[in-house]
């Protein structure tokens, strides 16, 4: 086991990689910017390196720094965390040249999944299921009509040769697709000079439901179940579950081992992720996250396992200590992404945290960095912490969630909670009844009534 | 600690008091013999409370999100007169009544001149008609329930004055 | 259910209750005494009263002024907590008089286990294991080396008269009989003017091992595991564990169903703690406590099941929602009690908490009704809050531990956090091997450095 | 604070007596001899109430217990002069080092006159020599650190005036 770990993050997957660290008798470096000198995890650290100024460029993404930090306090492994240099491959392989072990996949993986076209090959061959489409550019009309037919409608005509939406016609069935395929082709044509185009499969209203996995490099790879991550904003990822209310345990225990085995043809190590949009019952791969995420405490919840410490487990090189056998899937949870901003316009409200009172209780967990007199630097994310609730049902949970979220202050600046507390007495939500376009769907109709959430906080 | 030659401070004799406050909870020592006098205090509560509560209050004006734990502490709402001086407040959890039956007349109208010892209202409680007598000799001011109105301990029920 | 429930408590328990309403969608009223209007159950509560001065004998024990706020807010069902009037069967039976539901157990179960000769009486009855011992006083030496024989040594004689320790006296072999008998046969009649004796089991280093049960009243009725409670101080419980190191699954399954069927016997409604010496692979009867316990999420944590809910469903008239193979224990957990106590001398420090920082992440669970800014008032016991913390293992939970009390900070008042750091830190500890008496000596030997706990506090 | 009487108040007695109530937690003592009598009283209320993030600081001189939050903001410890106007800080994380090889002589000592310009250490980072330059002419008062010495960004390694 490593003796000296160096946190390469800031912000709550710091203070989380800390706390994996200390249960794991394993000393801690924090690095850090000026800027978050007070950071929590700083002053909980064993020892502590200014590596640099505000700008990330020049501190948490500054290579160089972070391995001078490594030589003068004599750590022997780096946690990258997520974002900033967790998906670099060089970084992995610098620290590697300098004997420090990266906590994270092999490089070669890191560069494999960054490259999407890449990725998705690699999915393929490894018998993950994609979005179904044509091979190639498609010039002949009746080539395009056997290919949509026999991927099912609706589907989706797009330039060959482009992208960025343009030349992109969806053909909901066999009489509207020689239209779409002119409008494809004409506007294909005048933006890139080519005419050929792309047919694939279209999804209307998909979920996004995600693998978690964990691999050992030594052939041993397994699954955790899945997230469902479709409440979502601009992308971002706002409210995410597991299990998901939309897949029934067979549903699972197959994709999970099409992704297990997929990881194991790999060779993976470490954790990741393995994305899917998911129609109809059928999983279509969207990329696959070689590092820890943002929303691993839902698969910890439900499995009790927790992640982090798997990760520099299997880095410091010993092989799985979990069979699939032993990952069981016990309850429901859900997390909120807290935010420093505003719950409706989502400005970013960075400022000084006058008051501070996380929930408690059972079942209730919260990740997060801050404190009272915490100034929220302007400089990073907005992520003010993770609100991450268990019950034995769904049901539970969510009864549970609001009395959390109800109990949660953070004054002195703007924060997303009266978003959450809109959300979970939403008839959809509490059906498990939304897709990807749901959140931004219901923010346009004005669904966020401030005036009657700020009611339900004061102890409704 | 200055050498004490004639010094009128005997330092071992208030760290002996000092002492004697820490190991008994008490808040203050006086201790007089001949011509000395020495007295030592400990106020810990009553001062540091204040400032300390407020804090969350002014979060309050800051930001409309809610903020259960930092409401100001506040006398029930709608209640005022809770620490007006001449408030006569309720001795019990009940129910508060301004007359003796329903048809009759209340006991008190506000303008009234009342005696200590007259009656100004019943609380009932559990079934028992409790009477609330006027603790002083004064004018009515104000009556602050209505006819049956639901009351809880120290209350403001009305103002003599 | 329940339309509208009272809750006849205050501190970390009230606000317990409150978030089990929440949970269930049931309406709450705080009540309080002018002591504690600030107190967060009564700002997160659906309604408050005050019911009296700070003295609990005229609000929290005084029954007319509870049954007063019942009447004037309209709820329909008193939670009573712990303490105050939660084993008071007048109250229960009060409460029914005005067509209010007690959530607990019966008035005549509560009367019966609040006697402790009646408690003792029914338990052998209903074939709960008790100190094995004479059946009455014993006159005749004879008889007495008989029995003696028969319990086995070491044995208590014990005047049959009185109590209060005196006239009792240990004879750990035959060889010391005679004369332990001569001793408290005259110290016996001298005290009490009979010589009679008893004579017991003596337990020289027993642990404190408690069973968890709950009953609908029906006939149905569970246990869920033990707890142990062997790190006590002056009798008062500081450091909590299930499951005890000291069980294996056989024994607890054993007393498990003993207890359970007891209770099936006994018709027992709500939840309730059997209490029992355990010494040498045998459980030994103490009393049973008719309520919730303050260690009550210790069995939460390990079985996933929220205890005061299940107390509000069957009093509510609910037969059992869990069967006994439902009930699985999953890990390990470790409850430590802060109090408002200088953590070498236990002087109680009540005043205003200046800064206020609990400790969050996998497997943390916080109960306290503080908050930064709030006064403890000096009328009331000294808890602070409950730090529960689940790990897969005994193992993985200690280290948790360890670093969750390295985080959590209460200034302004002395608490017992250096105490728990200590402790969890201690080989003996580590190692589960305690009795009732280990604190204690752990103590008087001067175990508490508190030097080094503070600087294990800073972040070491 | 001090009730003064027409003589003039001796200041070491009530420095005395500030002591002890600093020493004791006292926050009152009143001392009489003779015709001469004192009374010192502290509030703990002003310290703890000013600004919230200013709480947590004054926390931590009440409280052996620990407190990671309620550590002030500070400079790294044992890093004097990171402030001083004439400070010259490390541009990078690594090693500092005083002279050009082991056998050589330091760049610069305290007392040395430089003009802008002239290098003053080095800061090995991954194997590699950066040269740490005057930033303006003046003299060095103060090397702050040693020869081999690890810093940080922004460690002020040493003072030219």
């Amino acid at each position: 086991m490593f003796d000296k770990v160096l946190i390469a993050n800031r912000g709550e997957i710091a203070l989380r990689i800390l706390r994996a660290c200390k249960e794991l008798g394993i000393a801690t470096v924090a690095v850090h910017s000026t800027a978050d000198a007070d950071a929590m995890h700083v002053r909980l650290a064993d020892e502590s390196v200014c590596i640099g100024p505000p700008t990330a460029r020049d501190s948490y993404l500054n290579m160089p720094a972070l391995i001078s930090a490594c030589e003068i306090t004599g750590a022997d492994a780096v946690h990258p965390g997520y974002g900033f240099l967790s998906e670099n491959a060089r970084f992995a392989e610098m620290l590697s040249d300098h004997n420090i072990t990266f906590i994270g996949p092999k490089a070669e993986h890191i560069r494999l999944m960054g490259d999407k076209i890449e990725a998705k090959r690699t999915a393929k061959r490894l018998g993950i299921p994609c979005v179904p489409g044509s091979e190639g550019g498609i010039s002949d009309d009746d080539e395009a009509r056997r290919v949509a037919a026999e991927i099912g409608f609706p589907v989706l005509i797009k330039a060959a040769a482009g992208g960025g939406g343009r030349g992109m016609k969806v053909a909901r069935n066999a009489d509207e697709l020689p239209h779409a395929l002119q409008t494809a082709r004409a506007e294909a044509k005048a933006a890139f000079g080519d005419d050929a185009v792309y047919i694939e499969k279209y999804l209307e209203k998909p979920r996004h439901i995600e693998l978690q996995v964990l691999g050992d490099g030594q052939g041993g790879a397994i699954h955790l179940g899945e997230r469902d991550c479709s409440l979502q904003r601009r992308h971002q990822k706002v409210w995410e579950e597991g299990p998901s209310p939309a897949l029934n345990r067979a549903e699972r225990d197959r994709i999970g081992s099409i992704v297990a085995d997929a990881m194991k043809k790999l060779g993976y190590l470490g954790a990741g992720t393995v994305e899917f949009l998911y129609e109809n019952g059928e999983f279509y791969f969207i990329e696959m996250n070689t590092r820890i995420q943002v929303e691993h405490p839902v698969t910890e919840m439900i499995t009790g396992i927790d992640l982090v410490i798997e990760q520099i487990r299997i880095a410091a090189g010993h092989p799985l200590s979990i069979r699939q056998e032993d990952v069981q899937i016990e309850g429901h949870a859900i997390e909120c992404r807290i935010n420093a901003e505003h719950p409706a316009t989502f400005r970013p409200s960075p400022g000084t945290i006058t008051y501070y009172h996380p929930p408690g209780g059972l079942g209730v967990r919260v990740d997060s960095a801050v404190y009272q007199g915490y100034r929220i630097p302007p400089h990073y994310d907005s992520l003010v912490g993770k609100l991450i609730v268990h019950g034995r049902s769904r049901n539970e949970c969510l009864m549970r969630l609001r009395r959390a979220l109800d109990e949660f202050v953070v004054d002195g600046i703007d924060t997303t909670l009266p978003l959450f507390r809109t959300l979970v007495r939403n008839q959809d939500i509490q059906n498990g009844l939304y897709d990807i376009h749901w959140l931004e769907g219901f923010l346009r109709s004005g669904g966020l009534d401030l005036e009657s959430s700020a009611a339900q906080g004061q102890g409704g | 600690m200055a050498t004490a030659k004639q010094n009128p401070i005997d330092p071992s004799l208030v760290r002996e008091l000092a002492q004697l406050i820490a190991d008994t909870d008490l808040s203050e020592i006086e201790v007089e013999k001949g011509d000395l006098r020495i007295r030592v205090a400990r106020h810990l509560t009553a001062n540091v409370s204040v400032p300390v509560a407020a804090a969350p209050v002014a979060a309050v004006a800051h930001n409309p999100a809610p903020a259960p734990v930092a409401a100001p502490p506040a006398p029930p709402a709608g209640k005022p007169g809770a620490d007006h001086p001449g408030a006569v407040t309720s001795p019990m959890v009940g129910t508060a009544y301004r007359r003796p039956s329903p048809e009759a007349k209340p006991f008190v109208e506000v303008g009234a001149r009342v005696e200590a010892g007259d009656k100004l209202l019943l609380v009932e409680a559990m079934k028992t008609f409790n009477d609330i007598l006027a603790p002083r000799s004064g004018t009515v001011t104000a009556i602050l329930v209505e006819d049956g109105q639901p009351v809880e301990y120290g209350e403001p029920l009305l103002v003599i004055e």
